[in-house]
């Protein structure tokens, strides 16, 4: 897919959480936005603070091609996000995407599909499975949180398919962790995860014992984002490959976890 | 119209920009971006004689304007990349350059052997101070003698433009640059990274799986400019410049320290475009100052 | 509570926070903005045989995230800082250490020799490593004869703590670690300032006076904790670290590679309070991490 | 005077002209402004610019001590006056104040003051003005620019004295340089000057020949402004002194000009 470098200016910031902010963007140009598959990222030059040299990647949370706009979830790490999150409607952000691979869409329609996010890692199950819906899929969700109040975009995915909810405090859903959700019990063929590594491979392996197929995306520290500096290589089956071209998501069967 | 052709020993150069090892892939990734067409030319992640997987993740940390980097040469080897590589990218109507990397003065030249034959590769930067690998690397690049050792097995095996990559991280750079020189070097490039080092301290733990690795950046500039100016007053062939340039105005800068041509790393990161945008800039610099040819300004300082 | 005391050799240290010569002035500079109790030491200004009038304008030029300097050791001379300063100051509830700077040997041994009576004064920070000066400084500084035969003259000439200041600009900062620490330096300090240049592409000349001066500031820290870590590796008294401190957690990753103390350098010029931040800093470090006394982390690396 | 460091709110940015930009700015603390003497200047840090690593010296504009408000005029000139000449009401910024000597003050009520300004440098010269007019002195001023449209704070400075005009278009008032104003052939017994260096030697030349006493402005380069750094030195009678400690203001006999 062809890589491009547009601006943005920011429609809205939605400050959905205490250090989760959902930026809406559209091209400055009014240009249609590109093709962006579900899972796919994006890389953020950020203005304006003296401590962030390069820029900050961030998944796709959706693409609403009817508005020509952009969504992306933003957690507040350091000082580059927390620029991201303070900023307003109106300023503009010059980004380059779509980069990595994205999530396989399945052949048979049939397919039981889980998509488990945790904090963060629910942004690109949105796109996912608005993306999932419109191919004839039934996706159903499955997110965990420390307590109810850290859901995020609870009410987007509602609308798309089942949730089901794992969290610590017990404040919604079931308590506990996303791994120890009772929808795992169910049959399952293949589970699309990201969220903090622990997390993502935890669900890992309690897919190997279900036996469903799952891919995960990871989070590696990158710099370029084009497969050009071989920075955020991760080790597999294949040796280390970059996380930006030959990820974000990989077949957990090709992880050497 | 401004002459913006310089030239590198043998090779000519449509215009100073090159983009550095280990920075810009082998041009292909930066192809949506750019018309590679527009550089002089590019210089293609370091080679060795056999497939290196680099080192472990992690390998990058953001530091104060720059950041450091532990890759350690990961590459598929020469072969490879004569057979996969090369076909592809060799009809570019620009100077493709390779980074020749290697353990011991035999890897260099046995990668040497195997380019030499290739028509569209001109030229070769050999990179004798790499920071992260273990044996080789920078331990030539760091003494004279190593220095000289390595540049006149390579000039027996490479009869076209030889440019040798040197390390910041001595004493006297001056003192590296005339040893090459002598061994027959067409050119040197400088500066290869300054080995650093970050913590992350709620860890307590190296940020890097090496420990330390190379720093690179605009942090890293001024000293990339004062080591071009002291080796372009100390030897006789042309200086390629790099280190920490950014935009048009820091390129210029090294030219005036005494670079014959500039390359851009870590800047492609940032802005994959920024190689054009230096090309335009130094057109629109030397317009704007009466300067008919930038060859004039080389060394002005 | 938190123990935040450190030893240098003989010096007590109710912490480790100290300022780095030549960004504190003589402490007077500061007392508006700080106590200067709360600090374990401040480094006076470097001091010479006789007054120096430094540099001429300009001597300063900012780069990314840093700053190259070009002051040239200004200062009234040793009887000055004696006679007027001195008096001023020696009250104070911290230490004062003085940086020594020379030409020649008999220069450095004259001052320390004067030095050595004050009462309030137990530790001298020889500088063998200034870029900004033509003869001695950094000459002495960049190779390990030349350290080693300053610090023996220094050795005798001043009985109490001596710390050599070392440079970054060698290729083995270990090497000289190890010379000064064999003719009885009680601790080193590094780094001082890396040798840069800056040019301005408008008037196509150098920024400073001197065509080169020292970097300092956010953009050298990585080089510098290199350098710290390697040093404490390399010698058995204590390093104390600086080279880009802007906030309590860069002072407690010098620490971590292997610093005793540390100083605060280019980041007095943005923060004049930053100093004393870092000391909180240090104290609520310690606490969440469940560090009962600052020496157990250093070196953790 | 005892150096303080304030963390101030912008109650107002007047973009005045294309490249300059008023400030007015209050404590964000409420608590009161320190006294300031005309001729002193202010050290800003500027966050959120990547290439802007120390503090910007601006020189005091004006105090409005009944308002509790700073006026600082900024003339763009790189990131960090960029910076600073984009800021909207309610940001705050970071200063230490005052710093350096401040312009001399005369015993005889009766000396004839001339108050000479170039570009940003007439900056200083309105607060001078207000004091010395506070002080039972009769100031005038004598103000140069390229054109009518580059004369700043025009009517500020009337409504303390008599303003004399130089334009190099003659767009408004005397063809030519301030050095070629007329009033230079009244008698004159003390030029205050700021500007840009040939300028105010220019001044300084015509204050010999006329036998007036001088006092300059300068606007060395600085890092620290306290006297620490020792970066910002003038050349002088006495050797190399900092301009933040023992200036900006010189009397032109301490200069080696």
């Amino acid at each position: 897919m062809k890589k491009h470098i547009i601006d943005f200016v920011i429609n809205e910031n939605r400050h959905i959480h205490a250090i989760y902010s959902l930026l809406i963007l559209s091209p400055k140009s009014g240009e249609k936005l590109p093709k962006m598959k579900p899972g796919q990222f994006v890389q953020i030059a950020i203005d304006g603070s003296k401590t962030t040299f390069l820029r900050r990647p961030i998944s796709i949370n959706f693409v609403d091609y009817a508005n020509n706009q952009l969504w992306l979830l933003v957690r507040k790490a350091g000082d580059g996000t927390s620029r991201l999150i303070d900023m307003k409607a109106g300023d503009t952000l010059n980004i380059i995407l779509p980069l990595g691979n994205g999530f396989t869409i399945p052949n048979n329609k049939e397919a039981k599909l889980l998509l488990a996010g945790g904090g963060v890692g629910i942004a690109p199950m949105l796109y996912l499975g608005q993306v999932l819906k419109e191919n004839g899929f039934a996706p159903q969700f499955l997110i965990g949180a420390r307590s109810a109040s850290d859901l995020l975009e609870l009410e987007q995915l509602k609308s798309i398919g089942e949730v089901h909810i794992s969290t610590e405090d017990g404040s919604m859903g079931e308590k506990g962790l996303v791994t120890t959700n009772s929808v795992l019990k169910n049959d399952v063929d293949l589970i699309y995860c990201c969220g903090p590594a622990p997390m993502m491979k935890a669900v890992a392996k309690v897919a190997k014992e279900i036996n469903a197929d799952c891919e995960v995306s990871l989070e590696n520290m990158m710099a370029c984002g084009v497969g050009a500096c071989l920075c955020c290589v991760e080790n597999t089956v294949k040796g280390n490959v970059c996380v930006c071209t030959e990820g974000p998501v990989f077949n957990i069967n090709q992880l050497t976890w | 119209m401004v002459n913006l052709n310089v030239n590198i020993g043998k090779l000519a150069l449509k215009n100073p920009v090159l983009t550095a090892s280990g920075t810009f892939g082998y041009g292909e990734e930066f192809s949506d971006f750019i018309d590679l067409n527009r550089l002089g030319g590019f210089i293609v992640k370091g080679t060795t004689i056999n497939h290196r997987e680099g080192n472990p993740y992690p390998r990058m940390v953001e530091t104060p304007s720059g950041m450091l980097n532990a890759v350690g040469l990961q590459n598929k080897g020469v072969d490879y990349f004569i057979d996969q590589i090369y076909p592809r990218i060799k009809d570019v109507d620009s100077q493709i350059v390779v980074n020749v990397s290697g353990a011991s003065i035999d890897d260099y030249v046995a990668v040497c052997e195997k380019l030499a034959p290739l028509d569209k590769i001109n030229a070769i930067e050999v990179n004798i101070s790499c920071p992260n690998v273990k044996q080789g690397g920078m331990a030539f690049g760091t003494n004279a003698a190593g220095a000289a050792q390595v540049t006149k097995a390579v000039r027996e095996a490479f009869p076209k433009t030889l440019i040798v990559k040197l390390s910041p991280n001595v004493t006297d750079i001056t003192e590296i640059a005339r040893a090459v020189e002598a061994e027959g070097a067409d050119s040197v490039s400088l500066i290869n990274t300054l080995l650093g080092m970050a913590i992350d301290v709620e860890r307590r733990k190296p940020y890097l799986s090496t420990i330390t690795g190379g720093l690179s950046g605009a942090a890293v500039r001024p000293v990339a400019v004062r080591m071009v100016w002291q080796v372009a007053k100390a030897v006789n062939i042309p200086v390629i410049g790099l280190g920490g340039i950014m935009n048009g105005r820091d390129a210029i800068e090294f030219m005036l320290a005494g670079a014959t041509a500039i390359e851009v790393g870590t800047a492609n990161f940032i802005d994959p475009t920024v190689t054009v945008k230096i090309v335009d800039y130094m057109n629109e610099y030397c317009e704007r100052h009466g300067i008919k040819d930038i060859n004039e300004i080389i060394g002005q300082i």
